[in-house]
This record gives structure tokens, sequence and C-alpha cells, in this order.
């Protein structure tokens, strides 16, 4: 344990230095069309992943939090457009030509998707799947690839991954399959990790055993890790910096600290005293009233400003601009400077 | 809140209640068992059994929330359904006040569903689509035969307590949001004045902010409605906050039960030690200084369970004893019950005892 | 119900996203307990006038299609023709006058005339509806039985399920036309008794849709809400499982409708469905197949009409099923 | 894998023999090949007499199947009285001019419609797509006898009328080398394989939209495969087994014999030779073809479920 938090620490500082981020998104949109009209389902984000680090992107559903990872990945349905710049190694990857975007899927940038049920295709074996992921970005010979892919199940904590390599999906369990998704994504030593929602299709047990590997072989790897999820919890114990997302937008980012205890968004801030503690008991829950807006049909001006407990009439008329505070701390709010950021759930 | 709240009990009251004290309990469940058949080949020859809920017993007192926690496929929905003869127990008795429930007659049967309901997991597939709320609401009293001008303002009633408008009842299902869709599932199930409602998985399809005011709307009606609930779900933080007393159950079995305080403060079996130092925790200090058990493997199979005690398998403190022998739910406190050959004493943590067995570097982690 | 459960039924899965839709176009505005009022009066009210029932939506949906509406139309003007068009002629089905035998569309034969100068163009009108008539019997008596029988199938289960389901299969076996040549030309005949002929080979069509339906509806966790509610089978069925088999199955007619067509005009191209003096458009294209050589048009005119009516039918049938099937709802674009 | 096809051939083989059944009595109850002797009777006495022994009329209706049944088990199919020769003479002769055209026109069609559905999916909502699935409701909407009466009277002979050359025969010749077997087959090949192509290519779609649409697609892609294999290595075998039910059944339906288009073309393979065979109340030879088109769709169905289990692994034949 001890190490872990000197690994934050020591990542924490080294942050601060670092002038180069591995990943940076500048005022990417994407909106969808439908016979209902356009869906902006990801509206002018803007952030930066660098080497090494985790970074959580927190959110309700519909808050564009996967369809911003498949985005900068040209993962998205055809129906989509988008605008803005993913810069990565010094390419903006939304207008780099389709074969070069291959290149760099699976190789420089790999995804684990939320459901391993469905993510590994039925009809071929696991081992193959990995094989063809490791051989389509390296000359190497199906040999060689194999016994790469038994030293990664074994790795992720496969058992006998020489048996189990040649198995199909079905045979394995959903924590298993999962585990064989990792060793696909982390089999050409990738510099950025995407998970989205890596753990929300497992049992509590499991969740914890592939979130350790998860965290295992990205430490081991370097690998700098995008995690996209819903689940507050699972952002405290393992992220650097968190951004929040809510219909669309980016509400606030910060270090995982930052935004759980000196959080200057009321989203944010709602949302965590939300969520029911394992460790102690409220007589009553503050929810947020409400439900998340439609996406087609947004509100004007802030997009949480129906369902705030603080909304002033100013809220209607603009959409707030993010405030900075220092460091990556930035707010998307009006009133950001007046939160009194002493009181919250976790201060 | 609602005027007409405790004014009309008893006219859909089954009856079954009469004879039984405040403090007796509402609903006895014994030795409940339920399998299913495993069919194959041509002819759906029956090949075996799968034993979802093994020998399940508890109490269920007035007033009070029940929590069943357990992770999927530990039978924890197939035991709410089975209470309700939603699925018909193979054998165990359930037992609603002075009345048998598992012996009750097709007709007997649908007069004591008026006292015990149900809310579902899935807000959309719960409510039928092709009818519009004021009749998916109605429904119940419908079938009980209650007056249809009464009924119809009993709907509007309804949906103004579970937050929604009286105008709502001429909508369809898809016009609402999941939570909203939630609300008509608990209006529906209050519809006929019951005394227990089962809750499977009522907020786990939900977004967190919209699982809180579920939750919140949910603990007011107990109070005004003077509700009993069977709260069935795998998140621990929610079963924490609602539950009076908590049972985990693995593999078809209760494995342990206590009140909330003592489950969560002092749990006494390895498997829900290790249940909660799963849950990942809202908070990043908290989460740094916690020191996690990982169990090994995933849940086996209900249709080939293990011998002796079904958690065996995973089990860090496990010894010889425990691959033979099945461990019966012990008292080992006041209310407090546990199903373990090497039970953890209070304030002791498997961490601690693994390390005590030597094996501990396998499973702890940080 | 319960009994015939099978262990793929129980275990709720442990989801816990996906709660609003993502793109819901009448979305509802939120509510809480407490200023559910206040909310309500403004927020609602913009966004959509009427409740919509899942017939209104499916009859948007439907109209939109433009397809479908093509189809419609086209169904419903070439039925017009047939039965208006015969009216303003001067001839009837059966009038022959040897003296204007093989004669080219003119003003007053606007088909032409046919071996012994009948005139095609009421004979055309007639045998398209005699077609169409074949064409909805079956598919009515078809669309009764195989619903019927599908129901029964999936809702009891066991024996019964078992039965009916090799039934169906045994009308597998042997090719669809082989079996329809030989029942056609012993049992059929007039217009009834060959529609009861395609029925029995066809409703096998809809009952494997109904049966899968039925199965699935089955599990819904409304289905078991009913049930909690204390509703009867009847109840259950009447109410919850047969309205939501409709769709479907509308679906499926229109399509079996187009097929049934074809069939007969199959048949009766063959000498082996309607026999004179009744006329169909199959046996229309049967009579002029030998001239077509000299003129292709005789052939072509009663071909066209089944190739337009089958058509229409078809869009008719797509148009419906984008409009009844809820998956489709966000597939166009 | 063998116990599993004993099974299979076990549960099936009852229903062929239900199905021949219901045929021989059908046509028992509804005809009479001494029809033409009642008007003459006492005078050709002999001539009825020898006509109800050689088919079995004085046995019952419902029972008569049995002798047909006892004389197959003995590998004897009966004498065809239409054409005069033994029913299994006439499978074999006229089994071969089928397959003549049957299993080109399949070839064409599985390979074609593959094609278009892959097209179609990959481009959904193109202006290819739009064509193609335009095409394909055409095709469909087409009966087959309007279909081959078309082509035959646009290729077989409109050709030679305006451009004064005749590429193809409108029916079988008999010659024997392959460019005059080509000749022969093409229209009526034609004809089979557009019907089959719109049929296949609008399931074949549907087949690849749902399977382009799974998770594991994204899973292949996200891995950076180029989308050529992403199509034709994951999706297509995975939308494919759908599709090996479909041209079980289609196969085993051409080799049947094509009523229509056989007979339209004047072909010389089984479709006619049944048409004819109902006319003549010749049961032998109806039962004869009821029984080698039930046999096709029994056989093709098995070889649709082994491919079954070749190309799903989650499938196990036992």
């Amino acid at each position: 344990m001890g190490y872990a938090t000197l690994l934050t620490l020591v990542r924490g500082m080294s942050g601060t230095e670092m002038s180069e981020p591995l990943l940076k998104v500048d005022d990417m949109s994407v909106s969808f069309k439908t016979d209902a009209g356009d869906v902006r389902a990801v509206s002018n984000v803007s952030f930066e992943i660098s080497p090494g680090e985790v970074l959580a992107v927190v959110g309700e559903s519909g808050s564009g939090k996967s369809v911003t990872a498949l985005a900068l990945m040209r993962l998205h349905p055809k129906n989509t457009e988008t605008t803005g710049q993913v810069m990565f190694d010094g390419m903006n990857l939304l207008d780099l030509p389709e074969p070069q975007i291959r290149s760099i899927r699976g190789r420089d940038i790999a995804m684990i998707f939320q459901d391993p049920m469905t993510a590994l295709n039925p009809v071929f074996s696991v081992g193959e799947q990995i094989v063809e992921a490791i051989r389509i970005h390296n000359d190497v010979s199906k040999a060689d690839a194999w016994a790469k892919v038994v030293d990664l199940l074994q790795l992720v904590g496969v058992p006998e991954p020489k048996q189990r390599a040649a198995q199909y999906p079905h045979e394995y369990s959903g924590g298993m399959r999962q585990r064989a998704m990792i060793a696909m994504a982390i089999c050409n030593d990738p510099k950025l990790l995407i998970a989205d929602e890596p753990t929300t299709a497992l049992d509590v047990t499991v969740q914890a055993q592939v979130m350790e590997v998860l965290h295992d072989v990205q430490e081991a790897t370097g690998s700098a890790m995008m995690l996209i999820t819903h689940d507050l919890g699972l952002v405290a114990g393992s992220a650097d910096r968190v951004q929040v997302m809510y219909a669309s937008r980016l509400m606030e980012r910060g270090s995982t600290d930052e935004i759980f205890y000196e959080s200057r968004n009321p989203y944010t801030r709602a949302l965590l005293a939300s969520i029911p503690d394992l460790e102690s008991v409220k007589d009553k829950l503050d929810s947020i009233p409400g439900n998340p807006p439609s996406l087609l049909n947004p509100p004007s001006g802030c997009a949480f400003r129906p369902r705030c407990s603080m909304s002033v009439p100013q809220c209607a008329e603009a959409v707030p601009e993010l405030v900075a505070f220092g460091g990556n701390h930035a707010s998307r709010c009006h009133l950001a400077t007046e939160i009194d950021i002493t009181t919250g759930v976790n201060a | 809140m609602s005027p007409d709240a405790a004014a009309d009990v008893t006219a859909y009251d089954s009856g079954a209640l009469d004879d039984i004290r405040a403090d007796e309990p509402l609903l006895k469940v014994r030795d409940l068992v339920k399998e299913f058949p495993i069919r194959a080949g041509v002819f759906r020859r029956q090949i075996g059994q799968v034993q979802a809920v093994t020998g399940v017993s508890f109490d269920l007192y007035p007033m009070e929330t029940l929590g069943i926690v357990g992770e999927s496929g530990c039978g924890k929905s197939t035991l709410g359904r089975s209470l309700l003869r939603l699925l018909e127990p193979t054998s165990g008795t359930v037992t609603f006040g002075t009345e048998d429930v598992t012996a009750a007659s097709k007709h007997r049967l649908r007069e004591l569903r008026s006292d015990l309901q149900m809310v579902f997991q899935d807000p959309y597939a719960s409510l039928n689509p092709r009818l519009p709320i004021r009749d998916i609401v109605g429904e119940p009293m419908q079938i009980h035969g209650v007056p249809k001008k009464e009924a119809r303002e009993r709907v509007g009633d309804l949906l103004q307590r579970v937050g929604l408008l009286p105008e709502h009842g001429n909508r369809y299902p898809h016009e609402f949001s999941g939570g909203q869709r939630q609300r008509i599932g608990i209006a529906r199930s209050l519809a006929l004045r019951p005394k227990v409602i089962v809750l499977d998985e009522p907020v786990s399809a939900l977004d967190v902010s919209i699982q809180a005011q579920v939750l919140n709307l949910l603990d007011e009606i107990q109070t005004e409605y003077e509700l009993s609930f069977i709260f069935i779900a795998h998140d621990l933080s929610v079963v924490r906050h609602t539950s009076d007393r908590v049972a985990v159950m693995y593999l078809g079995r209760i494995v342990e039960t206590a009140n909330r305080q003592d489950l969560y403060e002092s749990p006494a079996h390895p498997y829900s030690q290790s249940l909660l130092s799963s849950v990942p925790i809202a908070d990043p200090r908290r989460e740094r200084s916690r020191k996690r058990i990982l169990l090994q493997g995933d849940v086996p199979s209900p249709a080939n369970p293990p011998s002796g005690c079904r958690f065996h398998t995973r089990c860090p403190i496990v010894q010889e004893r425990c691959k033979q022998e099945q461990p019966k739910l012990q008292q080992i406190a006041v209310g407090h019950q546990v199903a373990c050959h090497f039970a953890l004493q209070p304030g002791e943590t498997l961490l601690e005892r693994t390390e005590q067995l030597g094996r501990g570097a396998q499973v702890a982690s940080s | 119900m319960d009994e015939g459960s099978d262990f793929d039924v129980p275990e709720a899965s442990d989801r816990s996203e996906e709660a609003v839709p993502l793109f819901s176009v009448g979305e509802v505005e939120g509510f809480s307990a407490e200023d559910a009022a206040h909310y309500a009066s403004d927020e609602l009210e913009g966004l959509s006038d009427a409740p919509k029932s899942f017939g209104r939506l499916a009859w948007t949906r439907f109209r939109h299609h433009r397809l479908a509406l093509l189809g419609g139309i086209g169904l419903v003007s070439i039925v017009l023709m047939f039965i208006v068009g015969p009216m303003l002629s001067d001839y009837t089905f059966d009038q022959y006058d040897v003296a204007d035998r093989l004669l080219g569309p003119s003003r007053d034969h606007w088909f032409g005339t046919d071996e012994i100068g009948r005139d095609l163009f009421v004979r055309t009108a007639q045998g398209g509806l005699y077609s169409l008539r074949i064409g909805l019997i079956a598919a009515v008596v078809a669309t009764i039985a195989g619903t019927l029988l599908g129901a029964v199938a999936a809702y009891f289960g066991g024996w019964t399920d078992g039965f009916i389901s090799q039934l169906i299969n045994l009308l597998l076996i042997v090719p669809a036309l082989i079996v329809l040549s030989v029942f056609s030309l012993y049992f059929g005949g007039d217009a009834n008794r060959l529609a009861m002929v395609l029925a029995f080979l066809l409703w096998t069509r809809i009952a494997r849709v109904v049966r899968g339906v039925v199965l699935s509806i089955k599990e819904q966790e409304y289905i078991m809400a009913a049930r909690a509610s204390g509703a009867s089978h009847a109840r259950v069925i009447f109410r919850h499982v047969l309205p939501n088999v409709i769709g479907p199955v509308v679906v499926e007619v229109t399509l079996l409708l187009g097929t049934v067509i074809v069939l007969e005009s199959t048949l009766s191209f063959l000498g082996l469905g309607v026999q004179p003096p009744n006329a169909s458009l199959g046996t229309l294209v049967a009579e002029a197949k030998g001239s077509i050589d000299d003129d292709p048009l005789r052939v072509l005119t009663p071909g066209m009409f089944i190739v337009l009516i089958v058509l229409c039918v078809n869009f008719l049938g797509d148009g419906l099923r984008d409009a009844l099937d809820p998956r489709s709802r966000n597939e166009r674009n | 894998m063998f116990a599993y096809i004993v099974r299979r051939l076990l549960a099936t083989v009852p229903l062929l023999m239900i199905a021949l059944y219901a045929v021989h009595v059908g046509i028992s109850l509804t005809t009479d090949p001494r029809a033409d002797f009642y008007l003459c009777l006492p005078r050709c006495q002999d001539g009825f007499d020898t006509i109800t022994e050689a088919y079995n009329l004085d046995v019952n209706v419902w029972l008569r199947p049995f002798t047909w049944f006892a004389s197959l088990l003995q590998g004897e199919l009966g004498e065809s009285s239409s054409i005069g020769e033994p029913v299994g003479e006439v499978l074999r002769s006229r089994g071969w001019n089928t397959a003549l055209i049957a299993v080109p026109a399949f070839v064409i069609s599985a390979v074609f419609a593959l094609l278009l559905s892959v097209y179609s999916a990959r481009h959904q909502y193109s202006k290819g797509d739009y064509f193609f699935t335009g095409l394909a409701f055409f095709g469909l909407a087409f009966p087959s006898f309007v279909l081959a009466l078309i082509i035959q009277n646009v290729f077989g002979v409109q050709l030679e009328n305006w451009f004064g050359i005749k590429p193809f025969n409108t029916g079988r010749k008999t010659g024997t080398n392959p460019l005059e077997i080509l000749r022969d087959i093409t229209l009526p090949v034609m004809s089979l394989s557009i019907l089959f192509i719109s049929a296949d290519s609008r399931f074949g779609r549907a087949s690849m939209l749902e399977t382009l649409n799974q998770d594991y697609i994204r899973t292949a892609r996200a891995k950076g495969l180029p989308e050529r294999r992403v199509v034709w290595k994951h999706a297509l075998r995975n939308a494919l087994i759908p599709l090996v039910t479909l041209w079980a059944l289609n196969f085993s339906v051409l080799l049947g014999g094509s009523v229509v288009t056989e007979s339209i073309f004047s072909w010389p393979g089984l479709g006619p030779a049944f048409i004819r065979g109902l006319f003549d109340a010749d049961i032998d030879l109806i039962l004869g073809i009821v029984l080698l088109t039930g046999m096709f769709t029994v056989f093709f169905n098995l070889v649709a479920d082994i491919m079954y289990g070749v190309l799903d692994p989650r499938i196990r034949l036992d």
C-alpha cells in the first residue's frame, strides 16, 4: 500500500513539471444526426492526459463520457460529426487518414470495453484474438505471438494460460473474459489505455480483482489510463485526476483530492452527496431533484440549472465558462468562486 | 402527507394478519427451496436441477426492512419471487401472519397478493408498453374489485404521492425516464395497501442521482404506509442505507444474518467481510488507507455447487473440514447468525486471520 | 406458467447504468416529490401536446416511412382501379366477340382483347380482384390459425409445444410448391378452397413468429408484475400478452399476403389453381404465354400487376415493421 | 458426432414418412386411374382388373401407402405411368438435368447474395445500398413464371429479332460439349439466380447489419484491424451462421427441380415430370419425387446443422 501512495505522490509532483502531454483534446464536440434533429453528445470538451497518469472521466448515463472516448479513437457510429482537435504524438487524430489512425488503434491507444460478455468475438478462440492484435502491429511469427499471449494471460491472472488460450470466450467466466480483454489491450504496450466502464458488468468481488489487475498492468507498463466510469468509489481508489461530465459538458476537473474534498461545482457536490456510504448511515440521502436533461432539447444556459439548488437567474442566460483555480482545478459554474469548499460530504 | 393513508386500510385487507401481535413476525420463511430443472435433448428430458435457493429461513417483523445481498447467481431474486409464489417454491413454507402462503389455493393466493406486493428491477421491462400509466397503476384495484370511481381517484393520489402528477395517468411508459418509471412501479405496488413489499433491485438500474430520490421515496412511504420491506440488492452501500437487518446470500444459502450495525461493523463470515472489503468507497483518503481482501476466482455455477461449505473454493481461511461438512446457521450474538465453521470473532478481521494462517500475502492488497 | 420455467429465467442481472435513454424524443422533465406541481406546469407542456400511445407513435413513424406510404397509396389505387374500371367499361368479364379477337390496346379495349375477343382490361381487373380475394382469405385464415397455434405452443410449452413444433417441421420438410401442387390440384378449385389449401401450408410462418414473441413476452417483468397483482391467466393473456403480439403479426400478415399472391398466381399459371371460367392474374399470364413472342404486352400486363401488387404489399410490410418494431426506432437516420 | 447424425435422422425420417403417407392418401382419395374404364365396363373388364391389380386399388385407401412403403424397403420405386419408365430411372436422368441448372444457380446466387449483403451492410443507406435493396425488393415481387417468361422472351427471342444473334438456347438441346451446355443452361440459371439473390441478399444484409452492430466488432476495430478484415473475418463468420440454414433450404429446393422455370424453358428436369405426373395421376412418380426432395431437405438441413457447429464453437453437436 505504501508503495502505491508513494507512487501517487511522485506522480502528483511530476505532473506539474511535465510539460508534454501524451494526449491533448482541444475543444472537441460530437453530434449525432437523428430523425428528431441533431443531438450534441459532447460539447466543447478540452483535456489532457500526461504519460503514466490515470485520468478518470465520471458522469451519469448520457453525460457523453463514453462518446468522448469512442470519438477520439474515431470508433463512433457513422452518423456522427466530430469537431475540434485531438493531438497525440504530434498528430491530430481527428483528421488522420484511416490507415494511420488504424496503426495507432491497438498499438498506441488500446481500449477495454464495458461488457466482457459481448466484446469478444464468440467464434474465435481467446488466443487467436490476442494473437491477431499482436500481429497486426508487429512482424512476428504466429508461434512467437502465441507464446506472448500465454505470458500475457499469465500476467493478468488467467490460470493455466496455455490451455485457456485455446479456449473460446463462452468457456470463460465474466471476470476471466475481462482479464483476457485487458491482456489484449496491453499486448502492444500502448501508451494510453482507455477503459470504458471496465467493471460495471461484473460482481463486486470480481470487480475488485479486475481493478487490481488493471492497476498492476498499468503500473508495470507505465501506460497512461483514461478510466471512464459512473462509480465515484472506483475513482476515489484509482485516479490521479478526475473530470466530471454532465449533459455533454465538462463540469469540473481537478486532482482526485480536489474533486472529492474541495469541489467547486454544485453538480459534483450534489453527486457526491447522493451516494449512500458504506461506512456510515444517514437518515436521508441528499438527492438531486429532477432528471438529467434531454440532449435533444437541452435547457438554456447551464444544463444543470433546473436541478441545481444554487441556481441564480444568470444561470439560465449563459453557459458558464470553466473557471480555473490554480493547478489543474477548474469548474464550470457562474458561482464557482463563491462555493464554500470547507463544507461538504467528505471535507 | 397523503390524507387517506390510514383511513381505509381495511378495505383491501386479506385478513391474514388479524390474529397476530405487533411484535410477532409478519412473514415467517422456513426451509424455502427452489429448484429449476435443467433440460436437454430433443425430448427436453430433465437431466439435473439447479438449486437456486437452498433451505432459506428468516422472519420479517412489522415495519422492518430486511436487506438481502449477494452477487449475481446467489439466488436472491429467485428467493424474492418464490416468497410471493411468482415462482412456485419446491419445498418449504412461507407464513404470512397466521396463514401458510405456500399452501394457499389459487383464489386465496390472489387475495393474499393484496397484502404482499413486489417492485421489479428493470423499469423498462416491468411496465406494459401498451397501457397508459392510469391502467398500469389501477390494474391491481381493478382485479380486486375496487369501484371504478374510487380507483380513479386513488390512482391520482398514488401518482402524486410518488412525485408525479395525476394528469400523467394518461401517458404511456415510454414517455418517462427510468427513475420516473420506477416511481410508477412503486405506485402500482402501493395500490392495494400492502403490508409487505419485496423490492427486487429497485435502484440498481438507475443513475446515482436518481437512485437517491427513489431510496428517499421508499423511506417515506415505508413510514407513511407502515410497510415491511424485503430489499434485495447487490449494492452493499444501498443495503446499509435502507435495511434494519441484513441477510448475506451465497450460492442459494444465507451465510450470515445480523442487524445492520453488526453486519457492517463486525461481519463474522469470511464472505461477508470480503464482500464488504471489495466495495469501493467514494472517499480517496479512506480508500488509500484501506486494506482490501481479494477473493480468488468467480462464483461457481449453481448447477454444480461445491461440496460442504459452498464458499470453500474461494475462502481465504478454508480448512479441510469446510470441504466435507456443510456449516449450519448458528447464533453467535443476539440476532446475529452465521454459517461458518471458523467464524470470525467480533473485532477480528479476515486479514488478521489469514496472516495467522500464513496466507496473508495471497489475499491482501491496498 | 411457472412450472414450465427452466433455469435460464430468474437471476436479475446486476446492471447499474443505462437509466435514461440517451435520445428519448418525448422526454418528460424531472419531478421530485416536493415540487412536482411547479415543474410539471411549465416543463412538461412544451414538449408533447398529447400523450403518445404506442399506436399513435407507430402511426407517426409509419407516416414518415416514404416507401410504406407509397405502397399503401399504390395498393389502394390498384384496388380502386380494379373495382371502378369495369364499371366504366362497356364490356363484361366473359362477353366474347370472335370478330374482335387479339386486338391491341385501343380506346375501346384499353388492354386489347384475347383469343376469343374478351376485353382484357375487364378480365385483368376481375382476375386481379380474384387473386386479391384468395390472398386475403388465405392470409386471414393462416393468421388466425398460426396465431392461435403459435401462442398455445409457447404459452403451455411442454408436449403441446413439442407437437405443434413437429407439425411445423413436417410442413417444412417437403418443398412448399410440391405439396401445394398436389393438394391444390385435388382439393382446390374455387377461390375459397384454394385459399384454404394455401392457408394450410402457410400458417406455420405466423405460428413460428407468434411462438417466438409469446415466449419472450412470457419472461417480461410486466407479466410477472401483473401476476403479482393477482391477475388471472386469462387476464394476463388478453391484456398483456396478445396486445403485444399484434404488432409482429400485422407485419407478418402483410408479408404473407405478398407470398400468397405469388403462390396463387404460380399455381394458376401451372393450371393447378384457379380453374376456368374464373380467372386470376396467373391464369391470364398462362393464357397469353403462347403468343408472347408476337405480343409480349399481353403477358406483361397481368404479370406486371402481380409484381406491382406484391411490391406495394411488401413496401407496406416493411414500413409496418419499422413502425411497430420498437428496436428499429433509432436505426434510421 | 456420429450419434448426433443418427439421432437427427431418427427424428426426421418419421416426418418424411408421414409426409409421403399424406401425399399418397391424398392422391388416392381424389383420383382413380380407372376413370376411363367405368364407361365401357362390362366390355373392358380385363383392362379394369389389370389396372386394379397394378395399383392395388382393392386395398383400403388408408392402407395403400403401406404397400408402397413395403416395396420401397426393397428398393422398388415402381413404374411411372406417364413417362413409361421405372421411377428410379426417371429420377436419375431427370435429376441429372435438374442438377445441371440447380448447382450453377445455387453457387451463383450464394456468391452474389453474399457480396451484395456485405456491400449493403457496409454502406448502409448509401446510394448503392438503396439501389441494390430496391432491386431486391423488385426481384422479390416477381413470380418466377413472369421472370422466366421475360428472360426467355428478351434473351432467347428478342435478341435475335433485334440484332440477329442468338447467344442462348431457350431449353435443353442434346449437345454435350461444354459450350453447348453453357448455352443451354444460361437462361434458366439466370432466372433462378435472380430470384434467389433477391431473397437471400435482403436476409444477408439484415444478418450482416446485426453482426456489424455487435460489441466485438468495435473491439476488432479498436485493435487496429483494417475494415476489410473486420468485415470479412470477424463479421462475416458470425453473419454466415443464419445464412447457412437458408442456403441448405435453397439448395434442396433447387435440386428438387423448379417446376415453373424448368417448364417454361422446356427443361427435361424433375419439375416438368412432376407436373405431368400430377395431371396424369402418376402416383409412383409423384411419390418418388416427393421422396427425393424430402431426402434432399433432410440431408441439407443436417449439413447446415453440422456447418453451424463448425462456424460457431458455442454450438456443440452431441
